[in-house]
């Protein structure tokens, strides 16, 4: 197609194909035990991952098998998780569960796992669709980014100046939640809100104080502030509630209930959600084993149980864990992570 | 063989020394200069940017780099880097944190850090003056050994504010009107500092062994023990500044810090101390880390969109260190002529006295 | 002998060594090691390092440093994605990106002999420079799918074989830069250069050309690498390689490169690039967590210092105390 | 050879059986020596004698392998530089030793700056006293002016105020006449022999044997490290001294060849850089030696170096066998034939920390290859024959030239230059620090050069050797050619009287 005879985008879609799990499910095949499975989070020692994984472990443990956990210490080493996924490949796992760093970067590494057999389960951030067999998904981006802005626009009185405090410029899920946040903001309930801008604190505590100070400095009416991560919506909160706008630009977004339990009795913050880490590990746990046990294949409109729910499979093999809880001064101190 | 040469006009001479004085107080001068255009533009741009508010958190903003950039620049000016306080910032904040969780006293608590800072910093000083080896690779290395530990230590734990007593997190962001206490804090101790090394004997020597080493030997001079005291003091700057750190920002984890090493590293290069040890002032230091971190709160203030702001960053970084460079060559250059023209007989003599009172 | 051993306790010597015994120790009892898979994965992540070291080793050899690598890497694999992404031949983007590279390691080189400014400070600057402008170039996207033979090229083996398809050039690249730098006049000049710039100059050097040449390369070989990095995890995103400089800079004084310039050899910044890729995929394979791999990864540069510093300290005072322990001569008579 | 006891009271510091090593070099061997009060000592020697590494020891930088250091006659060891000081010592090295980021006050009184309250550093006293230093010394430095880019001339005036600064009972001097003129050496020997009749000790060493005879009442000459003679200087003749040191009578000092001067070779027309130089223009024939000749500060270096390409000239040209050079480009003059011998070897002359062999290779780095590659044998054949010609005393060639005495290093500087076949050479203060059997070498090597159809062009602070060796003395006041003087009309007094600007 191209003049000069090179490779061009256009020639390689037309040429690419995707890869389709082979097989087929046997939902009632037996659970196998002693496998072990691979647990591969985004960073070591987050605090959120942790939580996660803990109860995937729990959960690996219930159904008879192995766990480890491997991973890098810092969420922008990519290269430091694809030689994870070799590791894994190495020790030959039975399934890795994995967070990606990045939708490509893994894929050549986590393909090479599948041909040696290895199921993989992304969780938490996907890969594209064909370097695993299943993604559980915290919460279908639609339902979080939408319901940011309902909280938001309820905190506020339908009304004002808002902005974004994102992570960083590349994080997909942020960006996915951000376009649907614009979306619900068409409806012309929201007429009287204007979004004026959106920052990005690359999940750094200083960068991300520093750009709600700028937000505040070049917006002086803003009335509220959506950080859909837990470290921006933490610094957010920090610096607010040491400043003169606390309590008067309100903030709300994705924080952890431990996070966020002094901003939210203080007065700054008046609700947030997020969904369980918890369960987001539980059930990548339950579905790698699924896989290794036959029981799915990770195609569309599969079943499986999974703890008490019965989960089903979505398009490109989405699970979805369902919709975010709220947190508010009712009700934060039942949580605790 | 007995002749005596004849002694330049001390008038002349005096005149290329003040010039020659300025030039050294020029360096300084210059950062603050850009410092302060900036400052302008942004207030031009942004009444809201200089209000009570704006200013504290210029201050605030500035002062954890302050205070590690002056430990540092001590550490440059004996010719040698300390990579580590990155790491060494993360893992006192968190020790400071975790004591004052378990409900203890916020002064013991910024003791701690700061012991703790002295404890990394000497264990640095000791690799790096007993062994003899190279500073940047023995600092690296315990960059890495440190980060290690703390991350092995904290785990996936956290310190947030919430678990942090409230006069401490209140300390971290109050002060007296637009005059944080943190930024009052960093002052005393960049005033002490400079004061230090102006002053005392051991301050000089410390500028001395930077300078010329082998000298520095032979002139009697402790190196080893001006070496380590300059990698402790380093690391209890980042000591105090990691408890300054946990009281602004409330939360400390184990990545906390990580990267924090170029940012000092530029701030003291940009304040004019140079790498090759002997040159340069902790004022220019200090000015320096002020000057980068309000470059970060200038650009949301202009409302430039975040894509742009590590580019601009970049580049303005750049350009400090060219317009200093440049300024100093030009007024070196024009030196070079003045004195010249001391140097002529009688005639060109009254010239130069003409053109200095010119310039007074 | 004792002058022997003092001469053969070098660092580059020592970090080969302990290359050699981290290959044996692995291969005879690491699960997983010596397979061929395995050892492709860990040579293919080498390489983005292995490809800077060799232009970093030279700088530093000749007393300056370039911590915008990783940026310049960065930007050209952003040029290169959106680049794609405006449905550009693969085969004009590449010398697109690698004349950039040019670009950026002119701009530093220019800084730094032109106006005379350390080298450390400007290229700190342009690291964030380079890296903001790729974020400008491509915001937020990951840019994947680019043609197979190019994918394959960059992240396959040569045949079943332990060897990516990628390491023959980079084994070419590499012998041009050992000849280069250890058996041309322009190699010797660098040295020179490094030790005193001042003594270089006085016999007749072009210091600011040379230098001037060496950034130009470094930048060349970054956008290089940074081609590579998109090819081989098959992304191109503004930050990829992020933090590539402090890996490259940890290898190279492993490797016994001294940071006062003029001293040290590409065999040994090799070594030290391979001896950590290799320690860090033996220790994954040895569930070593990624906390303890950074311990063991910075004790092992504390060690690579200290350890010949002693072993030589030891040497010499055995070889004073010999000396001294000589019969004395007599003294000359004096003349009458 | 015993010591005559009529020289007064006892020792105030000597040296026993001292022996000291550095790897395989045997630097001392059972060398002994006494500093009496009131008495200025010479040590004289060869270069690589021993002299500085006797001096390093008494001065507690080096620890000795054997023998004894004495005190006041009792042993005493020395921990390092600062305890001999604490005793009374005053040492002024070979090669200064300054902090060019410090004041020259404060690198005067380094470790003993005066105090005010609280131990804080009296800076007002501190610049008092150093005025006053100067002034004594008779020089003009700004005491607050940091000491980078203080001619080497400049350099030794600070390390000798520094060595003044206190009133030393013991005043021990490496060489500090070397890179004077002789006006500042006859202020150091004022100063000198009023320390001395204060009744201090004095230890000497200068290369110039009639400052020896002039200042000193004692010698002290070492050979290969071996301790050779202590004797008085009273009936002693230079020849004597000579002997001693080179264990053989000397050929000529000054072996002048007279040759017929062939086509003009190096000519510089009104170059001018601004501040430095003005106006200086003559030419330097093939065959011919000229000298150049001028007060510390006259601008010389600053003339050779532009003439070299190092600093960039504001007008005028250079020359080189008719070939127009390009301004500020050092490998376009060495091409054309051109070779400058700096001034300052340690920091232009070699790079310290590289071998014997790859420092002489580094002026033929574009001969000695082949295909493109350093040709490694030819490289070190060329070393090794230059080294040898030059009598470089070293122990093996691949040995860095820090290990090297100043004397050899010089020598080194020499080899690589005259490597390259040069056409025209330039050399400032060649035999600066060689002794004098090097030196008569060293003449005699420029004086067959010039016989060979190089034109040499000598800049020095030695009037004798100016006058021993130039065809033509050019003089330099104030940074102008003041005068040109033919060999047969040159004496110290129209040379000087041109210098200080007295005649022009
Ligand atoms: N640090 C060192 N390491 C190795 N060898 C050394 C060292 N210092 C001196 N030497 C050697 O010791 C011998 C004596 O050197 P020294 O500098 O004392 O000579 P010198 O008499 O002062 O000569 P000169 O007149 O040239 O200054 C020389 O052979 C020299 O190479
Ligand atoms: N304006 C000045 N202020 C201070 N020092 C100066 C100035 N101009 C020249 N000098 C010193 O004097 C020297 C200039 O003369 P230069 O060294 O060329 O003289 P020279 O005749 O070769 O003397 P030397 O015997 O030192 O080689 C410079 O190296 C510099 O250190
Ligand atoms: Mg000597
Ligand atoms: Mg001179």
């Amino acid at each position: 197609v191209t003049a000069c005879g090179g490779t061009s985008k256009e020639d390689v879609k037309s040429s690419g194909g995707s890869n389709v799990t082979a097989g087929k499910a046997d939902p009632n095949a037996a659970t196998k035990k002693g496998l072990t499975v691979g647990f591969l989070p985004k960073q070591v020692n987050n605090p959120y991952f942790t939580t996660a994984d803990k109860s995937g472990e729990a959960a690996v443990k219930e159904l008879g098998s192995t766990y480890k956990e491997v991973g890098p210490s810092s969420a922008t080493d990519t290269s430091g998780q694809v030689n994870y996924v070799n590791t894994l490949t190495q020790q030959q796992v039975d399934a890795i569960a994995v967070s990606a760093q990045d939708p490509g970067a893994l894929c050549p590494a986590l393909k090479q796992a599948m041909s040696n057999n290895i199921k993989i389960v992304t969780y938490d951030s996907d890969t594209n669709p064909e370097c695993r067999n299943a993604f559980i998904s915290q919460a279908s981006g639609e339902d979080l980014g939408r319901t940011e802005v309902q909280l938001l626009a309820e905190q506020i009185g339908y009304k004002g100046e808002i902005a974004i405090l994102s992570a960083a410029q590349t994080a997909t899920n942020q960006n996915a939640w951000i376009e649907f946040m614009k979306a619900e903001l068409k409806d012309p309930k929201y007429k009287d809100m204007k979004l004026v801008k959106v920052a990005y604190g690359n999940d750094d505590a200083q960068q991300s104080f520093q750009q709600t100070q700028g937000l505040l400095q070049e917006y002086p009416n803003l009335k509220g502030i959506i950080s859909p991560t837990t470290v921006g919506i933490k610094a957010a909160a920090q610096y607010l509630s040491g400043s003169k706008y606390k309590g008067k630009v309100k903030l709300t977004g994705l924080g952890t209930p431990n996070d966020m339990r002094k901003y939210v009795k203080n007065g700054t913050v008046d609700a947030f959600e997020l969904w369980d880490p918890a369960k987001l590990g539980d059930l990548a746990a339950r579905t790698a084993i699924a896989l290794v046990s036959g029981q799915i294949t990770g195609k569309e409109g599969e079943t499986f149980k999974a703890g008490d729910t019965t989960y089903t499979i979505g398009k490109d093999g989405v699970i979805s864990l369902g919709k975010p809880t709220v947190f508010d001064a009712k009700n934060i101190d039942q949580f605790n992570f | 063989m007995t002749v005596t040469a004849p002694t330049p006009t001390p008038a002349a001479e005096e005149s290329g020394t003040r010039l020659m004085d300025r030039v050294f107080k020029m360096r300084e001068l210059a950062i603050l200069g850009v410092f302060l255009v900036m400052i302008a533009i942004t207030q031009a741009g942004n009444s809201e940017f200089l209000s009570e508010q704006g200013i504290k958190d210029l201050l605030l903003n500035a002062t954890i780099l302050v205070l590690v950039a002056t430990g540092q620049s001590l550490v440059v000016l004996t010719r040698n880097v300390d990579l580590s306080v990155g790491s060494t910032l993360g893992i006192t904040a968190f020790a400071a944190g975790i004591y004052l969780q378990d409900g203890g006293n916020p002064v013991v608590a910024i003791a701690l850090a700061v012991l703790l800072g002295i404890g990394f910093g000497l264990l640095n000083g000791l690799l790096v003056s007993l062994g003899q080896v190279p500073a940047l690779v023995v600092t690296l290395g315990t960059l890495y050994i440190i980060r290690g530990i703390d991350s092995i230590w904290v785990g996936s734990r956290q310190i947030t504010a919430a678990d942090l007593p409230g006069g401490f997190v209140d300390f971290g962001s109050g002060g007296v009107s637009a005059v944080p206490w943190l930024a009052l804090i960093a002052l005393a101790v960049v005033g002490a500092t400079a004061y230090y090394l102006k002053h005392f004997g051991s301050g000089r020597e410390i500028y001395a062994l930077g300078s010329n080493p082998e000298a520095a030997r032979l002139a009697g001079i402790p190196v080893r023990k001006r070496t380590l005291a300059a990698y402790t003091f380093c690391g209890a700057l980042t000591g105090l500044a990691g408890a300054m750190y946990l009281a602004r920002f409330g939360n400390v984890d184990s990545g906390t810090g990580s990267g924090y090493e170029l940012t000092v590293v530029s701030a003291v290069v940009v304040g004019g101390v140079v790498f090759t040890g002997g040159s340069g002032s902790v004022y220019g230091a200090a000015l320096g880390a002020l000057l980068l971190t309000s470059i970060n709160s200038v650009l949301p203030a202009l409302g430039v969109s975040s894509v742009w702001v590590l580019a601009i960053n970049g580049i303005l970084l750049v350009l400090a260190i060219s317009v200093d460079r440049i300024v100093a060559l030009r007024v070196a250059s024009a030196l070079k002529k003045k004195s010249a023209a001391a140097r002529q007989p009688a005639a060109a003599h009254t010239v130069s006295v003409k053109g200095d009172t010119g310039h007074a | 002998m004792p002058e022997s051993l003092t001469r053969a306790v070098r660092w580059d010597t020592v970090v080969g060594a302990l290359l050699i015994v981290l290959l044996l120790f692995s291969f005879s009892f690491v699960d997983g090691f010596g397979n061929a898979l395995n050892l492709s994965f860990l040579i293919g992540n080498t390489l983005p390092i292995a490809l800077i070291a060799l232009p970093m080793t030279m700088l530093v050899v000749s007393g300056e440093i370039d911590m915008s690598v990783a940026s310049t890497a960065g930007l050209s694999g952003a040029v290169m994605g959106a680049l794609w992404n405006q449905g550009m031949t693969i085969e004009a983007i590449i010398p697109i990106c690698l004349l950039l590279g040019v670009v950026c390691g002119l701009i530093n080189g220019l800084l730094v002999t032109r106006l005379g400014l350390p080298s450390l400070a400007v290229t700190i600057g342009t690291l964030a420079a380079y890296r903001g402008i790729a974020q400008i170039v491509l915001g937020s996207d990951a840019v994947t799918g680019f043609p197979e033979p190019y994918l394959d090229f960059s992240a396959g083996r040569i045949g079943d074989s332990f060897l990516p398809q990628a390491f023959l050039p980079f084994l070419v690249l590499l012998a041009i830069a050992v000849v280069a730098l250890h058996a041309t006049p322009f190699g010797r000049s660098l040295f020179a250069i490094g030790a005193s710039e001042e003594a270089a100059r006085f016999a007749g050097i072009r210091v600011k050309r040379q230098k001037l040449i060496l950034f130009t390369v470094t930048g060349l070989m970054a956008s290089l690498t940074g081609v590579f990095w998109a090819l081989h995890y098959s992304s191109a995103r503004y930050d990829n390689a992020t933090g590539l400089e402090l890996s490259v800079v940890a290898a190279v004084l492993l490797g016994g490169i001294d940071f006062d310039g003029g001293k040290g050899t590409l065999g040994g910044a090799i070594a030290g690039v391979f001896l950590l890729g290799a320690l860090q995929n033996v220790m994954s394979l040895l569930n070593v967590s990624a906390q303890s791999q950074i311990v063991v990864t910075g004790a092992l540069l504390v060690v690579s210092v200290l350890g010949p510093r002693v072993a030589r300290q030891i040497v010499v005072a055995r070889a004073g105390h010999r000396a001294a322990a000589a019969p004395q001569l007599p003294g000359v008579p004096p003349p009458a | 050879m015993t010591h005559p006891s009529d020289a007064g009271p006892a020792p105030v510091l000597a040296l026993k059986d001292v022996a000291k090593s550095f790897g395989a070099v045997r630097a001392l061997r059972g060398v002994s020596l006494e500093l009496f009060p009131g008495e200025v000592h010479a040590l004289a020697g060869e270069n690589g004698a021993g002299k500085s590494t006797l001096i390093k020891t008494l001065a507690g930088v080096h620890r000795p392998d054997a023998g004894q250091v004495l005190l006041d006659g009792e042993p005493v060891a020395f921990h390092g530089p600062a305890d001999a000081r604490d005793s009374g010592i005053a040492v002024i090295y070979q090669e200064p030793t300054l902090f060019p980021d410090l004041s020259i006050a404060e690198n005067i009184f380094m470790g003993r700056r005066p105090r005010r309250a609280l131990r804080r550093i009296d800076h007002k006293a501190t610049h008092a006293a150093t005025v006053a230093l100067m002034r004594r010394l008779g020089v003009d430095l700004d005491p607050d002016r940091p000491a980078r880019g203080l001619s080497i001339a400049d350099q030794q005036i600070v390390e000798i105020a520094k060595a003044l600064s206190f009133d030393a009972r013991v005043l021990i001097m490496d060489e500090p006449t070397a890179a004077l003129t002789g006006s500042e050496v006859a202020r150091l020997f004022g100063v000198v022999r009023t320390l001395r009749e204060q009744g201090a000790a004095v230890l000497f060493i200068s290369h110039r044997l009639e400052e020896i005879f002039e200042i000193c009442q004692r010698v002290t000459t070492l050979r290969d490290g071996a301790w050779i003679s202590s004797e008085l200087l009273d009936g002693m003749t230079e020849d004597d001294l000579v002997r001693r040191m080179v264990g053989r009578d000397l050929d000529e000092l000054y072996p002048k060849q007279d040759v017929k001067p062939g086509e003009v070779a190096l000519s510089v027309r009104r170059l001018t850089r601004e501040g430095v130089f003005t106006d200086v223009s003559f030419e330097v024939r093939r065959g011919e030696i000229v000298g150049l000749a001028g007060l510390v500060g006259a601008g010389r270096t600053e003339v050779a170096r532009a003439v070299f390409g190092i600093d960039r000239w504001d007008a005028g040209e250079v020359e080189i066998d008719g070939r127009a050079m390009t301004n500020g480009a050092p490998s376009t003059a060495m091409s054309a034939g051109l070779a400058l011998v700096p001034e300052d070897r340690r920091a232009q002359g070699l790079v310290m920390d590289m071998s014997i062999e790859r420092n002489i290779g580094l002026t033929g780095l574009r001969t000695t290859v082949r295909a493109g590659l350093m040709d490694r044998n030819a490289e070190r054949s060329r070393s090794l024959d230059w080294a040898v010609k030059l009598q470089v005393k070293y122990a093996r060639i691949a040995d860095t030239v820090n290990t090297l005495s100043g004397g050899n290093q010089q020598k080194v500087v020499l080899a690589k230059w005259l490597a390259t076949g040069p056409k025209v050479l330039i050399v400032d203060e060649p035999t600066r620090g060689i002794d004098v059997g090097t030196k008569a070498e060293v003449h005699r090597l420029l004086s067959e050069l010039a016989a060979g159809g190089v034109a040499v062009l000598m800049i020095s602070s030695d009037l004798p050797e100016i006058l021993g060796m130039a065809d033509r003395v050019l003089v330099m006041h104030e940074g102008r050619l003041t005068a040109e003087i033919l060999r047969s009309d040159a004496t110290e007094e129209s040379v000087m009287a041109a210098a200080t600007g007295r005649a022009a």
